[in-house]
């Protein structure tokens, strides 16, 4: 594709001219990506690009020997190196090209989803959220190059247990004597993912359920409908008990569960919206097109329907967070020795006034966390609903 | 664009040929459904027994009020909603026998253009992808559709750099233009235009009548034209059919329609159309109808508009038979027991 | 006594009862406190007749002029007093305390030699050929509605506990005692005599089972005890302390007793002793903090510190009669040989797990036996101690060899050493226990998977005979003073739920028959050393520690002993401080 | 109107009868015999089979489930393995501590969340309205044990024992030991205490959605053309804000109480915990773990036709404040 | 009723109002620079399509339109009676409107709230204004029902708003506009929402209401048929300005500016049909870059060099005026 050169657009209409405006932007986002959007006001996406690239050139220069051995490590070092080298490559390419192809870029339409991403860059506290969110998903996958410590060493109980902060433990030791920050950072990646994998479970289901039973109707729609009421009759936490109490809990039997558990909200959202999508005229323009059912549902119902979806999906990651934690809890959470934010808290509980890093870091990794997604959530609903965007 | 004020004079339309469209004894009604079980307790009769019959070529107004059923008739002629009961043929075809093959087939053939320019386009499809879809789908446009989406584009007016705009970026009158794209991508004979325009500010809608009556000349469209602008259907329309609570109370050419309006309510409804003549004002003689329209879910017997019925003739006929349409030998119908003539 | 002093007795009794209600009744006036009364006929029965006795008695027995009597002592713990005061089906500890010291009264009880000494009885005579022991009752003891305890009443408790439709959970007692009615003979009203065959240790099951009221409990049938109100409602005792109330899940009220007998003591100094059920420890820790509690039964070890360093609290420790262990299923091919299970033990350093889980609040366990026992001789049994190297040896030497360089061993058909340690959810300890095991046998070569289960499914994978699904199991056992391992280790019982290791080993079987008859404790010291020794050899379980049971106590509750006989062994010498009350 | 409730209600059996079933065979499937828990050493099977049999455990799954579903319909549910007693009297001691909290923590919390939601829309944009979403939305994002340790760490043992403040709260049980020598008042104040931090607890997490959906169901309504009437008449913006706009915003936010129920349900499952509250919550997950089928299953039902219950509520109240809806 | 107004005297003068609003994409000049003159008795059309800013002037004047974003400029003025009504006080505004100005909207459903009574919302402005009890203001609004033309209307006072067709809120909507006789009724599209029956009932009964309460109407409307029918005078608005002022008649028979002609050849010409309609092209300009010059020459047939600059009303005589300068005055 060619890209046009770089010349003053008359009327700037998004920040994509602006960065593009700033003499010498190419140059510098190939040395700096994201600096030109920084100057050109998009602070929230420049901002991220820029710390990311320097954060993974800081992990290359400091942690350079764990980088060249993750080559023949583990898959989860593999991940890492993968991951270190992706977010370099992306960040400098999206940097890069946006700026160079700022015409090109311009002349293309601005889709619904360009006008929900403008209003949400505007924002502040929700691009702070999706600024944390992103750095913490790049922490957990980055961890093998970061963790000071193996996450499960236990360092001589008699000396290192429950040792407070300090300069070769940031946050304390655990009974164990294992490094508290390196099980926080190991930790992110079991409550992020657990998070992330089951309400990606239910929002697949609830969706594709919800749309069918809207599209449908009928007996359909009754079946599917009952069965949602049931499940969300139902305290979801002593339905989770009962399940995770039959089985052995292992990490994947609680993504699992808490993932078939919570899409019968999603269905609910997803199905309301299929039925006033369904009296809008563009859907019947298709259905008097003649296009096939399978299209409209995947075409024009589910892509429109599915901004409350995304919304509550960023919402339910957090609240799945908080609920593993309310698992570990009671004992039903992820298997120790893998560290989990939910159980570290849980098992610190009874040191609270002996040892209070013990669950006191990873009890605000949580609610920072969670109260990311929350603000992201709240900031997408807002940015995806056209009538609160005006 | 074509901006000229040129009177062009339309085709000439033969009706002694078989109609493209007939339809008898239409019905749709609504169940009331009402309880966890969804018992049906009563019908809405949104359309209860509608007859006419379109001619290549030519334009047929439905007027009438908010709730009379016109939008309802339209959908039910193309299946959109499924009728209760009654017969469509389209150019022959039973249209309520058609299997899936079938009307995927009418659906070539007849298409329809939606009143809310905002609501009919998919907010998160781009132009082109819009428009490539309906040629997808019917296997239509040939390896470029990109290249025929264009070309619809500026058939409708719109320029060939908004391919890749998404509906929102346009005006209203512009997104009517893009229905109306939508509608002619898979080359049809008949266009079903539920109110086309009344969304729009009068300099645009004008604009889009103009292009609605350049394409029916060039492409021999065939129209069916929903409206409540009294006005505007007389001068798009051949012929018109008003309605009220479900039933076509008149049918007429429109030029008849208009100078000799034959049932009380279609004089009470032309009576009331404010006139942008402020002369006449004052010595217009003027019906202005008492009370509101009845539900559909329960309509009066006999005559559906007797109740509000300024007929001086009015009489206990009236309530109690329903009076048919007898068309006169002008081709003009009215379903009334005591017909205005003018004398 | 004979049949018409246990009449008069009785006729007594009900006459107090008579003029108890009346006092009852004129007390109503001036005493707004209604004792809540569950709605079921039973108790409506009987409580008003325990308030109608306690008003009589209080009368009959006025307050000692002495500061040390009066106020509410309240001891928090995580769980419920499960079956309540119904010695015929309960099993939990805390429960079983309160029908010994509390509410119901034992036959004999322990001093602090932990020696029998009367209590219920005030004589026990046993047969010359320790084929009977006869108890002579106390002829001053009554029932809290005004009846007076007699030989019917443990003759009638006895033939219940015995009876194999109440399952009484502790039947291993009555193994070599006459069951039944056949058993127990009541020689007078106030004389039972109970026949059996000579064994170790006979009288230890009367220190521990509360005698029941048979004026009460005599026309239930044995398998309907256990949903009796009697047990969590409205239980009628004969102790120091008269049921009040209880609350479910909440808390059970108590209050003293004013005709306990003198001689025993008397009235406790308590006027009301509560049991508060706090199940998180947390919350337990700071209310004995902010002195919403006494005692905080249960402190975890990593909260005594805390305890301790406040001016306000004290912290009680002694040794508990449970050791915690880590079973082996040596049906299991990895755990077959008992060179393996000894690498196990060589390779695990218990000494700093006990330091580091327990902050020293417990002693590394080499055997059952624990060290406060009798049985127990230190210099007499040949520990395993920590020693990885000679560890790798045995493992070597067994067959186990890191044959693929991944760091696990592997035996020579490639099985690897590796062994999946399960454990109760909500057990922190038992968690950490398999955690530190799989940190340390790792580098001996032993992989070690901890996993933990729901505590009712690990039990049906553990105790199913046709299913024995685990390989390492952390469990937890409290002993009786009465030692008795059979269960566990004869090869007999390899069937039996209990039988989780299914080692068979002729020298353990023999020991365990001749201990189990064994009388004179001199001899059966002996046995029990050489017993150890093979246990030790065998390695069925990895013994790990017995842990010290953690007392919290508020300063301001005086008189507080306790040890291994219990918590609540001296709650009716208990007395709140006059200065802060 | 009473037809309207009535067949609600019936058309609700087939939902809570469908989440006893599946609770009955989930838990009756699951792994772990009750009688195992009570086991000690020296038992013999005849013992254990007594066991089975004095708990109705000798019988198929089958057979079990048709019995328990016949007995519940005759409002009999059996008794309790562990206490001991008839499920129906375990359950009338728990059920009311649990809607005495719930209650208090849904009025507490529909409260806070309506006047917060409704300042945060009054003044939308300002600091005071992203400072509250961020305060709220903190305390929302906190697993609920750990909040209500918290509470209990700063409230109790903090402001007693190390700042001594005036006004400390007890961490745990619903009353003093000496609640009942108190004088009425005193018993009033007793327990008015005890409730605060459980009611707090519980509350701080749902007063966030509330809040946030009073916000929207604020917003939306203000720029209603009703409110614009109301202005032109003249009215003062107290009037409008309160009478006009508040009453129809609040309507949307009732049918919240019949969602928030569940949540709240599975809230009480930590608070109760750890604040010693005698309830349904901790009741029944003790049951789920001692397999305590009649209690669990009973539990479970309770807590669906609860749920039921509290949407039919929702539905009544919002016809009552909304005179658009009218059920016959 | 106040004496001050006889007909023809002026009650409410607007001048140069203007009317921004501040949004994130800049400063939408909704109202830019707007004068007329509503008097006694009489009505006063303002015309124009969407988006020209008919809407926000009929708001301004009763301080309707929330600030922010909207901000009436430095230099507007509104006078009713001689008052000046910018920049008054909040609890002014509050007195007088719903009393001395009283307003309807276009959409009779969504202006009446749904959870009080008709009669609780006719009687709120009496309570308020007049000071009447529950009683009496119960009583006066079924007397306002029955002259609004609502049948039964003791029985409609207690019902609610969805219990009533759309004809009959607007009627309540008026009575409800008339409870405090005001001298000024704005009516803001009134019928647009409203079936063309339904639409000469109310307007009938609006201009017997004006005559009986001698009071005046701002009619905002972009029907051209009904300000034909009721106007006295006209204001045709474009793109934030008044492009022509003059009588129903002048505007009709003799419109001046190429916007109103162009309206008005717009139209389907029920004595003309077959004719092709004379539309104007383009869309309205946006209020955040109205274009330069002349706001109109983007679309005028006439457009030519004398556009480029910004237009000023041309005094045509009495009362008639128009922003081009290719009229003669």
């Amino acid at each position: 594709m060619s890209r046009g050169p770089e010349t003053v657009v008359e009327q700037p209409v998004s920040g994509y001219a602006a960065s593009a405006r700033r003499p010498g932007g190419r140059g510098l986002s190939a040395v700096l990506p994201g600096l030109p959007q920084l100057l050109g006001g998009r602070w929230g996406t420049g901002a991220m690009a820029l710390l990311t690239w320097l954060g993974m050139g800081l992990i290359l220069a400091a942690r350079s020997d764990r980088v060249l051995a993750a080559t023949a490590g583990g898959w989860d070092q593999r991940v890492a190196l993968a991951t270190l080298l992706l977010a370099l490559l992306a960040s400098w390419i999206w940097s890069w090209r946006e700026v160079a192809e700022a015409d090109r870029l311009k002349t293309v339409g601005v889709s619904q989803w360009d006008l929900a991403v403008r209003a949400f860059s505007k924002n502040r506290t929700a691009v702070a959220g999706m600024i944390v969110i992103v750095g913490l998903y790049l922490v957990a996958l980055l961890t093998p190059f970061i963790a000071p410590h193996d996450p499960n060493t236990q360092y001589d109980l008699l000396t290192n247990r429950l040792v407070g902060m300090s300069a070769e433990h940031p946050l304390g030791t655990d009974q164990f004597a294992r490094d508290v920050l390196s099980r926080l950072l190991y930790g992110a990646r079991i409550s992020l993912s657990i998070g992330f994998v089951a309400v990606g479970i239910s929002v697949t289901i609830g969706t594709l359920l919800g749309a069918i039973a809207g599209f449908f109707g009928g007996f359909i729609d009754g079946a599917i409908m009952r069965f949602v009421d049931m499940v969300i009759s139902f305290p979801r936490l002593i339905l989770l008990i009962t399940i995770i109490a039959i089985f052995e809990p292992s990490i994947f039997l609680i993504i699992t569960v808490l993932g078939l558990t919570l899409w019968p909200s999603t269905a609910r959202i997803v199905r309301g919206e299929v039925l006033s999508l369904r009296e809008r005229e563009f859907v019947q323009a298709a259905e008097a097109l003649g296009y096939p059912k399978k299209r409209i549902i995947l075409r024009h119902l589910i892509p429109n329907a599915l901004a409350p979806v995304i919304v509550a999906a960023t919402l339910g990651i957090g609240n799945t967070i908080v609920l593993e934690a309310g698992l570990s809890f009671l004992g039903l959470g992820v298997q120790p020795p893998t560290p989990s934010w939910g159980t570290m808290v849980a098992a610190g509980r009874n040191n609270l006034l002996g040892a209070w890093w013990l669950s006191t870091f990873p009890g605000l990794a949580i609610v920072f966390t969670v109260l990311s997604f929350n603000l992201v959530g709240d900031g997408l609903r807002d940015a995806l609903d056209p009538r609160l965007r005006s | 664009m074509l901006e000229s004020g040129v009177v062009s004079a339309k085709p000439h339309i033969d009706r002694s040929g078989p109609p493209l469209l007939s339809v008898r004894g239409l019905k749709k009604h609504f169940p009331i459904r009402k309880g966890t079980f969804g018992r049906v307790v009563g019908q809405v009769k949104a359309v209860d027994g509608v007859d006419f019959d379109l001619w290549p070529g030519e334009t047929l107004g439905l007027v009438g009020e908010s709730g009379c059923g016109k939008s309802t008739t339209g959908r039910a002629v193309l299946r959109l909603l499924e009728p209760t009961d009654g017969s469509v043929h389209f150019d022959g075809d039973d249209v309520r026998a058609l299997d899936k093959e079938g009307l995927r087939k009418l659906r070539r053939r007849a298409q329809f253009v939606f009143q809310d320019p905002f609501g009919s386009l998919n907010p998160r499809m781009s132009v082109g992808a819009m428009l490539e879809e309906a040629l997808k789908v019917h296997g239509l446009g040939g390896p470029n559709r990109r290249d025929r989406a264009v070309e619809l584009l500026e058939r409708v007016g719109l320029r060939s750099e908004h391919v890749d705009r998404y509906p929102h970026e346009f005006s209203g009158g512009q997104r009517q233009r893009l229905g109306i794209a939508r509608a002619l991508s898979v080359e049809p004979d008949f266009l079903v235009l539920d109110e086309p325009v009344s969304a729009l500010d009068v300099s645009v809608q004008a604009q889009v009548v103009n292009l609605l009556e350049d394409l029916q000349r060039e492409l021999g469209l065939t129209y069916l034209f929903i409206a409540h602008d009294l006005a505007l259907v007389e001068h798009v329309s051949d012929r018109v059919s008003v309605m009220y609570l479900g039933r076509i109370v008149e049918t007429a050419f429109s030029h008849d329609l208009y100078r000799d309006p034959r049932h009380p309510y279609t004089h009470a409804l032309l009576s009331a159309v404010p006139r942008p003549d402020p002369a006449g004002r004052e010595d217009r003689e003027r019906v202005v109808l008492t009370g509101d329209v009845p539900s559909p879910s329960d309509p009066p017997p006999g005559c559906p508009f007797h109740p509000r019925c300024p007929n001086p003739r009015k009489d206990g006929r009236c309530s109690t038979v329903y009076p048919g349409a007898e068309t006169a030998g002008d081709g003009h119908s009215a379903a009334c027991h005591y017909p205005y003539f003018k004398v | 006594m004979d049949m018409k002093t246990l009449t008069e007795g009785r006729r007594m009794g009900r006459q107090l009862l008579f003029v108890g209600a009346l006092t009852a009744m004129a007390a109503c006036g001036s005493e707004p406190v209604q004792r809540p009364i569950p709605g079921v006929a039973f108790c409506q029965e009987v409580l008003p007749a325990v308030e109608a006795y306690v008003a009589q008695a209080r009368q009959a027995n006025p307050v000692p002029d002495d500061p040390r009597y009066g106020g509410t002592a309240v001891l928090g713990s995580i769980g419920e007093l499960a079956d309540g005061m119904n010695a015929a089906v309960s099993s939990d500890y805390s429960a079983t305390q309160h029908q010994q010291f509390v509410n119901l009264m034992t036959l004999i009880d322990y001093d602090e030699n932990l020696e029998p000494r009367p209590y219920l009885a005030e004589r026990v005579e046993i047969a010359e050929d320790n084929t009977s022991v006869t108890f002579h009752l106390r002829q001053d003891v009554f029932w809290h509605d005004g009846e007076q305890t007699t030989a019917d009443d443990v003759a009638f408790t006895y033939e219940v506990v015995t009876n194999p439709l109440t399952a009484f959970p502790n039947a291993a007692y009555w193994d070599r005692y006459v069951q039944g009615s056949e058993g127990v003979e009541i020689i007078d009203d106030f004389t039972v005599r109970i026949h059996m065959e000579p064994h170790a240790e006979f009288l230890d099951p009367f220190r521990s089972l509360g005698i029941l009221p048979e004026h009460l409990l005599g026309d239930v049938p044995p398998q309907e005890l256990k949903q009796h109100p009697f047990g969590t409602q409205c239980p009628v005792g004969n102790g120091p302390f008269v049921f009040y109330s209880h609350s479910a899940q909440d808390r059970w009220v108590f209050e003293a007793n004013p005709a306990f007998p003198e001689a025993l003591g008397g009235r406790p100094f308590l006027d009301r002793y509560i049991y508060r059920v706090i199940p998180e420890q947390t919350t337990l820790l700071t209310e004995l903090l902010t002195q919403n509690i006494d005692v905080y039964s249960g402190v975890a070890p990593d909260q005594a510190q805390r305890i301790l360093d406040d001016a306000n609290t004290e912290l009680v420790d002694f040794p508990s009669r449970q050791y915690v262990f880590v079973g082996w299923n040596a049906r299991r091919l990895q755990l077959a040989d008992p060179r393996v299970r000894r690498a196990i033990a060589m390779g695990t350093d218990r000494e700093r797990i006990v330091e580091a889980i327990l902050q020293g609040y417990g002693t590394v366990a080499h055997s059952s036996v624990p060290p406060f026992h009798w049985a127990f001789d230190e210099g007499r049994i040949e520990t395993i101690e920590y020693d990885p190297e000679e560890a790798a040896a045995l493992l070597e030497e067994a067959g186990w060899t890191d044959r693929d360089g991944d760091g696990v061993r592997e035996n020579a058909e490639g099985v690897s050493l590796s062994i999946s340690v399960k454990y109760n959810q909500g057990n922190q300890q038992r968690q950490d226990v398999a955690e530190i095991m799989q940190s340390q046998l790792a580098d001996i070569g032993v992989e070690v998977q901890p996993q933990v289960v729901e505590w009712a499914t690990l039990l049906q994978d553990i105790n199913t005979p046709e299913l024995r699904n685990f390989d390492g199991v952390v469990m937890g056992w409290v002993v009786e003073f009465k030692l008795d391992d059979m269960d566990l280790f004869h090869s007999d019982r390899i069937d039996q739920p209990f039988a989780w290791s299914g080692t068979e080993n002729p020298a353990i079987d023999r020991l365990l028959v001749e201990l189990g008859t064994a009388v004179d404790r001199n001899m059966a010291r002996e046995l029990w050393a050489e017993y150890q020794n093979v246990l030790i050899e065998e390695q069925p379980y990895l013994f790990f520690y017995f842990p010290s049971r953690l007392i919290g106590v508020s300063s301001r509750l005086e008189n507080v002993t306790m040890d291994q006989r219990g918590v609540w062994l001296s709650a009716r010498d208990w007395y709140i401080d006059p200065a802060s009350r | 109107m009473t037809q309207y409730v009535l067949r609600r209600l019936l058309g609700a059996i087939p939902l809570v009868l469908g989440i006893a079933t599946i609770i009955f065979f989930l838990v009756n499937l699951a792994p772990g015999d009750p009688t195992l828990l009570l086991l000690s050493p020296g038992v013999t099977d005849e013992v254990i089979q007594q066991m089975r049999e004095n708990f109705g455990l000798d019988q198929p799954v089958h057979i079990r489930y048709v019995k328990w579903i016949g007995a519940m319909l005759t409002g009999d549910f059996g008794y309790s393995f562990t206490h001991s007693r008839p499920v129906a009297d375990v359950l009338m001691d728990f059920l009311p501590n649990t809607l005495i909290l719930s209650a208090s923590a849904l009025l507490v919390a529909f409260l806070f969340g309506i006047v917060l939601g409704t300042i945060q829309a009054v003044r939308q944009y300002s600091a005071m309205d992203s400072s509250l979403s961020v305060v709220l939305l903190f305390f929302y994002s906190m697993p609920s044990f750990w909040l209500a340790l918290m509470l209990i760490l700063t409230m109790s043992l903090y402001a007693r024992n190390v700042w001594g403040l005036p006004i400390y709260f007890p961490a745990s049980g619903m009353m003093s030991t000496d609640y009942e020598f108190l004088s009425a008042g005193g018993k009033l104040v007793d327990r008015v205490k005890h409730l605060v931090l459980p009611t707090l607890s519980l509350a701080l997490v749902l007063m966030a959605g509330i809040a946030r959906y009073m916000r929207g169901s604020m917003l939306e309504v203000v720029r209603q053309d009703f409110v614009r009437t109301a202005h032109a008449k003249g009215l003062p913006e107290r009037t409008v804000v309160f009478k006009h706009a508040l009453r129809n915003a609040l309507l949307p936010i009732i049918t919240l109480v019949g969602l928030y129920i569940p949540f709240l349900f599975s809230g009480t499952v930590f608070i109760e915990t750890i604040f010693a509250w005698p309830g349904m919550g901790r009741l029944i997950v003790e049951a789920i773990f001692q397999r305590d089928y009649p209690v669990v299953m009973a539990g479970a039902f309770f807590f669906a036709t609860m749920v039921v219950v509290a949407n039919l509520v929702a539905d009544l109240l919002y016809a009552v404040v909304d005179p658009r809806i009218r059920y016959e | 009723m106040s004496d001050a107004q006889t007909a023809g005297a002026s009650l409410l003068a607007v001048s140069d109002l203007r009317t921004w609003f501040h949004t994130d994409q800049g400063v939408a000049r909704a109202v830019d620079g707007v004068s007329f003159e509503v008097r006694g008795r009489e009505t006063l059309g303002i015309v124009g399509e969407s988006g020209c800013g008919k809407t926000v002037t009929s708001l301004s004047v009763l301080g309707l339109l929330p600030q922010p974003p909207a901000k009436i400029q430095e230099g507007s003025s509104i006078r009713f009676e001689g008052e000046e009504l910018v920049g008054a006080s909040t609890k002014r505004m509050r007195a007088l409107r719903g009393n001395e100005i009283s307003m309807i909207f276009q959409e009779p459903m969504s202006s009446l709230n749904p959870v009080y009574k008709v009669g609780d919302q006719i009687g709120e402005a009496l309570r308020l204004h007049r000071g009447m009890n529950k009683r009496a203001s119960r009583a006066e609004a079924v007397r306002l029902l029955t002259e609004v033309g609502i049948p039964e209307p003791d029985r409609r006072v207690d019902e609610y708003p969805h219990q009533l067709s759309g004809g009959m809120r607007q009627r309540v909507m008026i009575a409800m506009a008339l409870s405090c006789e005001p001298q000024l009724l704005i009516a803001d599209e009134p019928t647009t929402a409203l079936d063309v029956t339904i639409q000469a009932q109310i307007l009938e009964l609006l201009a017997s209401l004006r005559d009986s309460h001698g009071m005046a109407v701002l009619l905002i409307t972009h029907d051209l048929g009904v300000v034909a029918e009721v106007c006295d005078r006209v204001v045709v608005m474009y793109a934030g300005q008044v492009v022509e002022t003059g009588t129903v008649h002048e505007i009709f028979q003799d419109p001046q500016h190429p916007y109103t002609r162009g309206l008005l050849d717009s139209l389907p010409s029920v004595d003309d049909p077959g004719q092709r309609l004379r539309s104007i092209p383009g869309t309205v300009p946006n209020p955040i870059a109205w274009p330069h010059g002349c706001r109109f020459k983007d679309r005028c047939s006439l457009a030519g060099p004398g556009c480029e600059k910004p237009q000023d009303l041309v005094e045509l005589g009495v009362d008639r005026a128009a922003r081009c300068w290719r009229v003669e005055s």
